[in-house]
C-alpha cells in the first residue's frame, strides 16, 4: 500500500502504524454513559467497503492522518491531517 | 457410506481405485432444518458434527458461500495447541487438545495430528520468568508444559541460532509435548463426512443473502439457493461475522477484521520437528510432512476483508525467521496466502447464544481459531442444543467487553491488532 | 544414445571451457551453460527422481517451469536445495548434488514406492495410519510412528544446518514504468517507454535479455533476430532513463503498483566481490508496468509421459539454438497445435534426426506442413502417443491413430527414438495480473486463461495478451519474417486409451499426481479448483503447476462434463516463483534488530558489566567483579545503596518533552493524577491508564517551566507512550496547545542513590546546592558537573535518598566519570537491573511485570492516584463491575519461610496436593532481600490484601520448586519513606 | 564546557574502506554539529515561524513541506507539519531561538545531542541510500535542500539533500552506532571514505 501523507507524499506502508477505526466518537470525558463508553472503547462497524480509518505516519513526519481505504481491495480513496477533520 | 482403513484402501487398489464414493454427499437445500449452521468451515463443521453426534440433532443443514473449508481451516499454519496463560483460556483450549487426540479415530479419517510439541524460545530472564508463568498456570490445570533450559533447546532443535551474539540469545524455552500440527484440510474434510454420515446436509456454494425475522426472533435465512428456515440460526463464519452480523442488523461487534499472512517454502528433507516459536518477535515455524517449512508471523494490521496482504510485513516475517534459523536464508519461499482473522477486543474468543433470539454466535477467533476447531464445535453445539453455554465456554460471552470481565491473553487491551 | 553437444552453434562460449562437478563427477562445459544444457552436453539425461514414486526424471523445460531436474548446489558449507539445472549458469567450480534419491540417483530404493502406486493414490493418507483405538498405540501414537517414516521419505533437498554468512540486501526502486520480461514485447516497450523520457525499468529473470529472440529463427527488419535484440539493447544500455535489471525475477504484484523482484547477484559466480549481496531484493514503486511476461507451454499428458528424454517442444528447441545442445539424436514431435514444428526445424538444424512428428489434429497449416517437410521425418497426423518404454531413460513410443478426442484401437505404431518433444499448446504468464487483482479469462481459441482486466496499473504486451507470434510482439510497426503458424490448439489435454492398463500419466510431474488421481479426487466429491489441488497437491511443488494446472483442470472439467471456463482456476499468489528467504530478510539477515545504547555503554562493557537486552536497548545486568554468581553481585550492589551510594545508568527511560501553554491541561487528561498544581522546578510520580481503566504505564513528570514538562516513562513503553500522546493530540484534543517531542537521546541519565548520595552531588556539582532546603524531595535544580550543564532531580524508586542527574547524552559519560569520582570516597558501587530490581521489590514499586496489560490501578493498590476532581484517560470505565470484583488478583508481598529463592513466574496455592492445582495467583519479581536477609518477592494474587499474614506455599511445578510462603504487604521495607524523605 | 562525546567514536575509522576497486564512490562523514533545534508552530502560527527562522538563520524557507535550506554551516528544514530542524556548526543557537520564539508562536526543543549527523556525498550516495530507505531519491522526486522524515525499520531518520550527490542524515543518537555499521556496509561494494 502507499498511503498519501499530505505533508510528506506519497509514502510506503511500511512507514505507517494503524492506529484504528476512525468512526467512532470519544464520549463527553464527563460522561457517565457506559453504553457510549463501551461503544468508544469495543465495538466496531468492521466495514466491508470503504473504511473511515487512523493511520500514524509514524516512521514519517509522525502526523495522524485519517484514511478511507477499502477493506475489499485496499484503494485508499482519501487522506487527511486527523487534527483537521477528526470528529 | 464404507469406513476408512488400510483394508478398504487395498480393496479400492485392487480395482484401480474405481469404487470410491464421495466424501460427503451433495445434497440440495430442505425448506427447513431444526439448526442451521452459516459457515462451513472448521468450526461451522465441527458444530454441525457435535450437535449430531453429542446432541442428536441431526436435521441439521451446514451453508457455506464457496467451496467447503475455503476459509481459515484451510489457511492457517496447522499449529495445535493449549499453552494458554488465563484459565478460561486453558480449560478451554485443553479440552480442545483432549479432543484432537482421539480426532482421527472419531472421525474415521486421519487429521494426521502430530504431538511433535511446540517449543516457545525465551531470550531475556523476564521472558523466562513469562513462560514459566505460563507454563505453570497450565500445569495447576492439569496441562502439560516443561521449561527448558539453553543446552536442552539447542540440543532438541539444530539449526537454532544459539550463538552469544546473536542479538536476541535464546535462553531457554517453553515446550507443550502435546502440542503440534495437525492437516488442516483434513480435518473440514473429516468433520464433514462424519456429519455427512450422520445425516447433516451441507450446502456447498450457498451463499447467506439475509435473515428471516419474526419480530425480534430469527427463524431462517435467504440464501443464493433460496430460502431456508430453522428452529435456530448458528453463526460461525470466523473472519466474515462483521458482514454476516450485517444482515442480522447487527452492526457493531467487538470484532475486526484483519489479514494474517502465511508461507510456505520449497519442500526439505526433514529439518525441525517442533513447532517453534520466536520471542523476539512474533514468529511460528514448523515443517510439514511433505517437507515445506510452514511458518507465519504477526497480522499485517490493518483492517481488511481481502485475503492478500502487503510486502513490509512479508520482509518482517522472513527476518525473524532467519533471526531464529541463519540456516534458512537459502531456502525459498514457495507459497504465501492471507486469511481473514476475527480479532476480539480482548484476544479471547465469543461462543454465546444470541444476540438475538433464535441466533447463535460464534467469532472472535483471532490466530486461535484451527486449534480451537474441536472444542469449538463441541461447545458451540452444546450451547445451541441446551440453549445456554456449557461451563467451558461461560466465559465467552459478549457483554464481557461491557462488564469490564476480560479474558486478555496478551494484555493488550481493545487493540485487536495486537492480539 | 543419449543427449550430446552439437558440433556448432548456440550461443555459448565454446572457447571457454568450466569445470563442474555433478554427485562427484567431475565435468565440462562451456559459458553461457546452464547446469541443464551443461549435463545434457555431458550425455546425462538422469538427473532426480520424482517426490513420491521416486521415478527417474530428466530435464523437462529450459527455464523456470522446470519440475523435474532439481538439484542442491554446494558452496563451501552452504547448501541451496531444490534449484532447478535450468536456472543455474554453469561457473568454474560449480559443485551440484541430485537429491531425493537413496542411496544413488540411478538406483534409488524409493523407487519401490511405484509398485504400490494404486495404493498410494490421491488422499490415500487420510483414509489410514489412524491406528488401533485402544492399547499402546492409541490415540496419535500410531499415526506419529508411521509419520516419521513419510516424513523422512517425503521432501526433496536436504537444508544444511550451519549459517548462512552470505549478504543480503535491499533496494527500493523508484521508476515510470517497469517492463517486465525482455522479450521482443518487452523490448519494444522499454524503448517505447524510454522514448517518451519515462524512467525506465527493465527486468528479466534469465541472464541474458531478449527472451524468445534468442532461439527463435525470426528475422527483424531484415536482419537476424539476435541483432536486433543486440542493437536495441545497446540502445537501451546507452540511455540514461533506462535501468537494465537482468536476473531479475518480479515475483510478487502488491498493493498501489509495489512489486517484489529478487535480483541474482552472485549465483553465477564462485565468489562474490567485496561488498557484493548474494541476492538483492527490490521493492519496485511503479506509476506503469507492462507485463511482458511471456507464455509457458505445456505438455499432453499420456501414459508414460515423464521418461527422461520427454521434454517440451520448445525446451528441445532452445538446447539446440541456444545452448548448442542436441537433447536426443534421432527425435520424435508430439504436438496439438504448430510451434511445435518450428521447434522440428530448429532440432534438425541442429543436427538432429526427426525421426516422426506425430499431431492429434487430422489437419495442419501450410505453414506446419512446410516447416514438417524442411524438418524431415514422418508426419503423422491424427495420432497420439499412447505409450513410452526406456528404463532410465526414453528408448521408445508407441502411437495410435487418435480422433474425436479419442484413441481409436488398432493401428499402433512404435518409433525408437531418444528424445520426444511435446506441445500441448501455451499457457500466457499471467501470474503477476492474477495477484494484481481479478480471475483470469478463459479463451476458448487458445485454449488458455487469459489476464484478467486490471485491477491495478499495468497493461499487458506480447505472448502475455494471449499473441504468440514475434510479429504480434513487436507490433505493426517493424517488419517480422517468421513461419505463419497457427498457435491454436486442438484442445487435447489427455491421451487416454481405453480398455487395457495403461501405464501411469503423469499431469503434476514433481509431485506425482496422475491423470487418475484426478479422477480419483472427482469421484470422492474433491471437485472445485481448490478441492483438487488440496486433495492432490497438484500444483503445489516447487514449480508451482506452471505447466501442470491448466492439463490438471481440464481432465477435471472433463471428469465433471463441464466447460473450462465454467471449472475456473486457482488465484495466483505471491511468490511467481521460489524467493530466498535470505533476499526477503535483507540487511537483517544477521543483524536482525539495531542495537541502542545508552552514552555509557562501553564504560559498563569496560567493566565487566553482564548486560541484558531490554527491548533494542542494552542495559547491564550486574557488575560482576571475579567469580561472583549473579545473586551475589546484585545483593552487593543493592546492599551498597542501602549503606552508601550506588549509580545507575537510567538513560534508557522514556523521555517526551510536553510543551504548551495546554501542557499542565493536557497532563490532567492523560495522568490519573493532577499534574496542572504541580510547581515549577518540581517533579511527581504518574499513572496513565487505556481507556479501559486498565493500568498502561507510570514515571515521573518534571515541571521544568510553565508550559515545559519532561514526561518520564518505563523503557519498555516509551514508543507506545509517545504514540499514545500523538494519538490524543492529533485525533481527540487538537485544540489543546501542546507539542510532544521525543527527547530519549538527548539526555543521558544516572541515578546516585543510597544515604552518601547528597554528599556525592555536593562534591561535585557546581552552581547550586543540593541541600534539603535547596533541592527537597521532588525538586529539581539546575547545575553544572565537570563543566557540562545537569538537571538534578530528588526522587527515588529505590527509597533511599537519591536523585536523578540529567545531562546532554554527549556529556554522559564525562557526567558518569564525574560522579564515580566524586563517589569514590563514599566507595560508590555502579549497579545493575538486578540490583535496581531488588531495591524496589523491597520497597514494593511496581514495574511492566506487575503492569502487564491486564491489571488495573486498584489492583496494584495504586487507587491513591486516581483524582476524583477531572475526568482522565480511563476514567470512565475503571469502575466496571468486573475490575472491581473480589476475586480479581491484585498486588501482595511474599516471603519465603524455607529461605530458598523464588522464581518470576511461580505460582501461589493454598495447599501443596499430589497435583499442581488450585492457583490463586503468580510471583511477578523476586530477590534476596539484603535489607530483610530473606528470599522476598512480588506476587498477585486473588483477593490481595485480604491475605496478608496468610500461610500460602508456592508452586513451580515448570522448575520443580515447592514451599511455604507468607503472604505480607508489598512495602517490604522502610514503608514510612523516611529514608528517602532523609 | 565539557566536550561532545560522539557514540561512533570507537566504530569511526578514517580512511578508504571496501571495494578499493570502486573508487570511493561515496564518503561518510560524522559532521557534529554544535546545535541541532527543533522548532514546532501552533496551527495557523506557521508563517509567523518561518518569518522567526528567516530572522534567526537569514533563510527564507518557502511553505511548501520539506523545504529546506543549506550552507557551509547552517541548515534549516521543515520535517512536520508545523515542525522544522534549524543545525548550526555552532553550541547553544537553541538559547538564541528560545528568546525570539515566544509561547505564543510555538515551542523550540534543543535536540543537539540527542540526534548524531551523517553526511553522505558521492556519485553513488543516491544507490547506497536506496538500499535504506523507501523514498525515491532522484534528484527530480528529491531536490537539493528538501528534507524528508523516513525509518530505517526501527531506526527513525530525518534526511535532507544538501547538494547533488550531498545529504545529511539525522538519526536518534542511541542508534547511531547501528546505523553507522549498517550504512558502512552499504557503501561497501562501491568503496568508500569515510573523513
Amino acid at each position: 500500500m502507499l498511503i498519501a501523507c499530505p505533508y510528506c507524499g506519497p509514502r510506503d506502508l511500511s512507514e505507517f502504524t494503524y492506529q484504528g477505526d476512525a468512526n467512532r466518537t470519544r464520549p463527553n470525558p464527563m460522561s457517565n454513559d457506559q453504553s457510549a463508553w463501551n461503544a468508544y472503547v469495543y465495538e466496531r462497524v468492521n466495514t466491508a467497503g470503504d473504511h473511515r480509518e487512523f493511520w500514524q505516519h509514524s516512521g514519517g513526519c509522525r502526523a495522524h492522518l485519517v484514511v478511507i481505504r477499502s477493506t475489499l481491495t485496499h484503494e485508499i480513496k482519501s487522506v487527511a491531517f486527523a487534527r483537521e477533520t477528526a470528529k | 457410506m464404507a469406513e476408512y482403513s488400510f483394508l478398504s484402501l487395498l480393496r479400492n487398489a485392487l480395482s484401480g481405485n474405481e469404487d470410491w464414493k464421495p466424501a460427503w454427499r451433495k445434497p440440495d437445500p430442505r425448506p427447513s432444518y431444526d439448526v442451521i449452521v452459516i459457515g462451513g468451515g472448521g468450526h461451522g463443521l465441527s458444530t454441525a458434527y457435535y450437535l449430531a453426534k453429542e446432541h442428536g440433532i441431526t436435521n441439521v443443514a451446514v451453508l457455506e458461500k464457496g467451496y467447503l473449508g475455503s476459509g481459515n481451516v484451510g489457511r492457517n499454519t496447522t499449529i495445535v495447541r493449549s499453552n494458554y496463560l488465563l484459565p478460561d483460556n486453558i480449560r478451554f483450549y485443553e479440552h480442545s487438545m483432549k479432543l484432537w487426540e482421539n480426532l482421527s479415530h472419531d472421525l474415521n479419517y486421519n487429521v494426521m495430528f502430530s504431538q511433535r510439541g511446540v517449543l516457545n524460545l525465551a531470550h531475556t530472564p523476564a521472558q523466562m520468568d513469562e513462560h514459566a508463568r505460563r507454563g505453570n498456570a497450565m500445569r495447576h490445570e492439569g496441562g502439560d508444559a516443561v521449561l527448558l533450559g539453553r543446552e536442552e533447546v539447542a540440543r532438541m532443535v539444530p539449526g537454532l541460532d544459539m550463538s552469544a551474539s546473536a542479538r536476541f540469545p535464546v535462553l531457554g524455552g517453553l515446550l507443550q509435548p502435546r502440542a503440534g500440527t495437525a492437516r488442516h484440510d483434513a480435518v473440514a474434510w473429516g468433520y464433514a463426512r462424519g456429519a455427512d454420515r450422520r445425516g447433516v446436509d451441507i450446502l456447498e456454494n450457498c451463499e447467506v443473502t439475509g435473515f428471516l425475522r419474526e419480530g425480534e426472533r430469527v427463524v431462517g435465512v435467504t440464501t443464493t439457493r433460496g430460502e431456508i428456515r430453522a428452529k435456530k440460526v448458528a453463526v460461525a463464519v470466523a473472519g466474515s461475522t462483521g458482514r454476516v452480523m450485517k444482515l442480522a442488523g447487527i452492526d457493531n461487534l467487538p470484532i475486526e477484521s484483519h489479514v494474517l499472512q502465511a508461507f510456505v517454502s520449497e519442500s526439505l528433507k526433514p529439518l525441525i520437528n517442533q513447532v517453534v516459536t520466536f520471542g523476539g518477535g512474533h514468529l511460528y515455524v514448523s515443517q510439514s510432512d511433505k517437507g515445506g517449512l510452514v511458518f507465519g508471523g504477526d497480522l499485517d494490521g490493518y483492517n481488511t476483508y481481502a485475503q492478500r496482504g502487503n510486502l513490509p510485513l512479508v520482509e518482517e516475517v522472513m527476518s525473524e525467521l532467519l533471526a531464529m534459523f541463519p540456516n534458512l536464508a537459502r531456502v525459498r519461499l514457495l507459497r504465501s496466502w492471507g486469511g481473514v482473522m476475527d480479532m476480539s477486543m480482548d484476544g479471547s474468543p465469543i461462543i454465546t447464544p444470541g444476540p438475538l433470539p433464535g441466533m447463535f454466535l460464534n467469532c472472535g477467533w483471532c490466530y486461535g481459531g484451527f486449534k480451537a476447531t474441536p472444542a469449538s464445535g463441541w461447545c458451540f453445539a452444546h450451547t445451541i442444543a441446551r440453549g445456554e453455554a456449557h461451563p467451558l465456554n461461560a466465559a465467552f460471552t459478549l457483554d464481557r467487553f461491557a462488564r469490564g470481565i476480560l479474558i486478555d491473553e496478551k494484555g493488550q487491551g481493545a487493540t485487536p491488532k495486537w492480539h | 544414445m543419449s543427449p550430446r553437444r552439437a558440433h556448432n552453434g548456440g550461443r555459448i562460449d565454446r572457447s571457454t571451457t568450466l569445470r563442474f562437478t555433478f554427485d562427484g563427477t567431475a565435468m565440462t562445459g562451456h559459458a553461457g551453460d546452464t547446469l541443464a544444457s551443461a549435463l545434457l552436453a555431458n550425455g546425462i539425461s538422469l538427473i532426480g527422481r520424482s517426490f513420491k514414486y521416486h521415478r527417474p526424471r530428466g530435464v523437462f523445460s529450459a527455464g523456470i517451469d522446470e519440475p523435474n531436474a532439481l538439484v542442491t548446489v554446494i558452496k563451501g558449507n552452504l547448501r541451496e536445495p531444490n534449484v532447478p539445472a535450468t536456472q543455474i549458469e554453469l561457473y568454474d567450480g560449480l559443485t551440484v548434488e541430485s537429491q531425493n534419491r537413496f542411496p544413488s540417483l540411478a538406483f534409488d530404493i524409493g523407487a519401490a514406492n511405484g509398485l504400490a502406486g494404486n495404493l498410494f493414490a490421491a488422499g490415500f493418507y487420510y483414509k489410514t495410519f489412524m491406528g488401533p483405538v485402544a492399547g499402546p498405540l492409541k490415540g496419535t501414537r500410531f499415526w506419529m510412528f508411521c509419520e516419521h517414516f513419510i516424513r523422512r521419505a517425503a521432501g526433496l533437498g536436504r537444508a544444511g544446518h550451519e549459517p548462512d554468512t552470505d549478504r543480503y540486501e535491499k533496494m527500493y526502486g523508484f521508476c515510470d514504468v517497469l517492463v517486465v520480461g525482455s522479450g521482443p514485447a518487452g523490448l519494444t516497450a522499454a524503448r517505447d517507454a524510454a522514448a517518451d523520457g519515462k524512467k525506465v525499468f527493465l527486468a528479466e529473470q534469465e541472464p541474458e535479455l531478449g527472451g524468445t529472440l534468442r532461439w527463435k529463427s525470426a528475422a527483424i527488419d531484415g536482419r537476424p533476430a539476435d541483432d536486433w535484440v543486440a542493437s536495441t539493447l545497446a540502445e537501451l544500455a546507452a540511455l540514461p532513463n533506462v535501468t537494465l535489471l537482468p536476473r531479475t525475477t518480479v515475483w510478487g504484484y502488491y498493493d498501489d503498483n509495489a512489486l517484489g523482484a529478487l535480483e541474482r547477484v552472485c549465483d553465477h559466480k564462485a565468489h562474490a566481490a567485496i561488498g557484493e549481496p548474494r541476492h538483492r531484493h527490490w521493492t519496485i514503486r511503479a506509476k506503469d508496468v507492462v507485463l511482458a511476461t511471456g507464455a509457458f507451454e505445456r505438455p499432453i499428458v499420456f501414459p508414460g509421459n515423464d521418461r527422461p528424454g520427454i521434454m517440451l517442444a520448445s525446451a528441445a528447441a532452445r538446447y539446440a539454438t541456444e545452448y548448442g545442445v542436441l537433447p536426443g539424436e534421432r527425435i520424435a514431435i508430439f504436438a496439438n497445435n504448430d510451434s511445435a514444428y518450428e521447434a522440428a526445424l530448429s532440432l534438425k538444424d541442429a543436427g538432429a534426426e526427426i525421426a516422426v512428428i506425430i499431431d492429434v489434429r487430422a489437419g495442419v497449416s501450410v505453414a506446419a506442413r512446410e516447416l514438417a517437410r524442411e524438418a524431415g521425418g514422418e508426419l503423422l497426423l491424427g495420432y497420439a502417443v499412447t505409450n513410452t518404454s526406456g528404463a532410465r531413460r526414453l528408448r521408445e513410443i508407441e502411437v495410435q491413430p487418435f480422433a474425436d478426442g479419442k484413441i481409436r484401437e488398432g493401428g499402433t505404431r512404435a518409433f525408437v527414438v531418444d528424445c520426444l518433444a511435446v506441445s500441448g499448446g501455451w499457457s500466457p504468464a499471467i501470474h503477476l495480473a492474477s495477484q494484481a487483482g481479478h480471475a483470469p479469462q478463459w479463451d476458448e481459441a487458445l485454449q488458455a486463461f487469459l489476464p484478467p482486466a486490471p485491477t491495478q496499473r499495468w497493461t499487458g504486451a506480447g505472448a502475455f495478451t494471449g499473441a504468440f507470434s514475434t510479429a504480434a510482439a513487436l507490433g505493426d510497426d517493424i517488419a517480422v519474417n517468421e513461419p505463419e503458424i497457427e498457435y491454436d490448439p486442438a484442445p487435447v489435454f489427455e491421451i487416454r486409451p481405453s480398455g487395457r492398463k495403461s501405464a501411469k500419466a503423469f499431469v503434476d510431474l514433481q509431485h506425482d499426481v496422475t491423470a487418475s488421481d484426478i479422477r480419483l479426487a472427482h469421484r470422492e466429491g474433491f471437485r472445485s479448483v481448490e478441492h483438487l489441488k488440496r486433495y492432490t497437491t497438484l500444483g503445489m511443488a516447487t514449480d508451482q503447476g506452471k505447466s501442470s494446472n491448466v492439463p490438471g483442470l481440464a481432465i477435471m472439467a472433463a471428469a465433471r462434463g463441464l466447460p473450462i471456463s465454467q471449472v475456473g482456476t486457482t488465484r495466483f499468489r505471491p511468490p511467481f516463483s521460489g524467493v530466498s528467504l535470505g533476499a526477503l530478510a535483507a540487511d537483517r539477515h544477521g543483524h536482525f534488530k539495531p542495537e541502542r545504547l545508552t552514552p555509557m555503554h562501553d564504560w559498563h562493557v569496560a567493566r565487566g558489566a553482564k548486560m541484558y537486552a531490554a527491548g533494542l536497548w542494552h542495559r547491564p545486568m550486574i557488575y560482576g567483579t571475579g567469580g561472583e554468581t549473579v545473586e551475589q553481585a546484585y545483593v552487593r550492589e543493592a546492599r551498597a545503596v542501602r549503606e552508601t551510594v550506588g549509580i545507575v545508568d537510567v538513560s534508557t527511560l522514556g523521555k517526551i518533552a510536553v510543551q504548551g501553554p495546554d501542557a499542565a491541561e493536557f497532563l490532567d487528561r492523560v495522568y490519573t493524577n493532577m499534574f496542572s498544581t504541580l510547581p515549577v522546578n518540581k517533579a511527581r510520580y504518574g499513572l496513565m491508564l487505556r481507556e479501559e481503566g486498565i493500568a498502561f504505564d507510570d514515571g515521573t513528570t518534571w515541571r521544568l517551566g510553565e508550559h515545559d514538562f519532561l514526561m518520564t516513562t518505563t523503557t519498555a513503553n516509551a514508543g507506545k507512550v509517545m504514540q499514545h500522546l500523538e494519538y490524543y493530540l492529533d485525533c481527540v484534543w487538537p485544540e489543546l496547545r501542546v507539542h510532544v517531542t521525543s527527547v530519549t537521546d538527548q539526555w543521558a541519565g544516572a541515578a546516585v542513590a543510597g544515604p552518601n548520595a547528597r554528599h556525592v552531588l555536593e562534591s561535585c556539582v557546581d552552581g547550586t546546592r543540593v541541600d534539603n532546603d535547596a533541592l527537597p524531595f521532588m525538586g529539581i535544580v539546575r547545575g553544572e558537573i565537570g563543566g557540562a550543564p545537569v538537571t538534578i532531580c530528588r526522587l527515588s524508586f529505590s527509597g533511599e535518598l537519591a536523585y536523578e542527574v540529567y545531562c546532554g547524552a554527549g556529556h554522559g559519560q564525562h557526567v558518569w566519570d564525574a560522579l564515580m569520582a566524586a563517589g569514590r570516597t563514599f566507595e560508590i558501587v555502579p549497579y545493575g537491573l538486578e540490583a535496581l530490581g531488588t531495591l524496589r521489590i523491597e520497597k514494593g514499586h511496581v514495574t511492566g511485570a506487575e503492569i502487564d496489560g491486564r491489571t488495573s490501578p486498584r489492583d496494584l493498590y495504586l487507587d491513591w492516584m486516581l483524582s476524583k476532581k477531572k475526568p482522565y484517560v480511563g476514567s470512565a470505565m475503571v469502575d466496571r463491575e468486573g475490575l472491581l470484583a473480589a476475586d480479581r488478583i491484585r498486588l501482595v508481598g511474599i516471603v519465603a519461610l524455607d529461605d530458598r529463592p523464588l522464581n518470576g513466574g511461580a505460582h501461589i496455592v493454598e495447599r501443596l496436593g499430589e497435583e499442581p492445582r488450585g492457583s490463586i495467583g503468580h510471583i511477578t519479581a523476586f530477590c534476596f532481600s539484603p535489607a530483610l536477609g530473606k528470599y522476598i518477592a512480588l506476587a498477585i494474587v486473588k483477593g490481595g490484601k485480604a491475605r496478608h499474614g496468610q500461610r500460602a506455599y508456592v508452586s513451580d511445578p515448570v522448575r520443580n520448586r515447592f514451599g511455604p510462603v507468607e503472604i505480607v504487604s508489598h512495602h517490604f521495607f522502610d514503608p514510612e519513606g523516611s529514608r528517602m524523605h532523609g | 564546557m565539557a566536550d561532545i562525546v560522539s557514540p561512533l567514536e570507537p566504530v569511526y575509522r578514517r580512511g578508504a574502506h571496501g571495494d578499493r576497486d570502486g573508487g570511493s564512490a561515496v564518503t561518510l562523514c560524522e559532521t557534529r554539529p554544535g546545535s541541532i533545534v527543533q522548532l514546532a508552530a501552533w496551527p495557523g502560527r506557521e508563517d509567523a515561524m518561518r518569518a522567526a527562522i528567516r530572522d534567526a538563520t537569514g533563510f527564507s524557507l518557502a511553505q511548501a513541506p520539506g523545504t529546506g535550506h543549506a550552507e557551509e554551516n547552517r541548515s534549516a528544514f521543515g520535517f512536520a507539519p508545523g515542525r522544522w530542524l534549524v543545525v548550526d556548526q555552532i553550541e547553544g543557537i537553541g538559547e538564541t531561538l528560545r528568546e525570539k520564539i515566544g509561547t505564543d508562536l510555538g515551542t523550540v526543543c534543543d535536540l543537539s545531542h540527542g540526534r548524531t549527523a551523517i553526511s553522505i556525498e558521492g556519485e553513488k550516495a543516491e544507490r547506497v541510500l536506496s538500499k535504506l530507505f523507501a523514498l525515491d531519491f532522484a534528484i527530480d522526486a528529491f531536490p537539493v535542500g528538501q528534507a524528508k522524515s523516513t525509518a530505517h525499520h526501527d531506526v527513525f531518520t530525518l534526511l535532507q539533500r544538501t547538494g547533488a550527490d550531498r545529504f545529511e542524515l539525522y538519526v536518534y543518537r542511541s542508534f547511531a552506532r547501528s546505523f553507522w555499521h549498517l550504512i558502512c556496509a552499504s557503501a561497501e561494494e562501491f568503496g568508500y571514505t569515510v573523513e
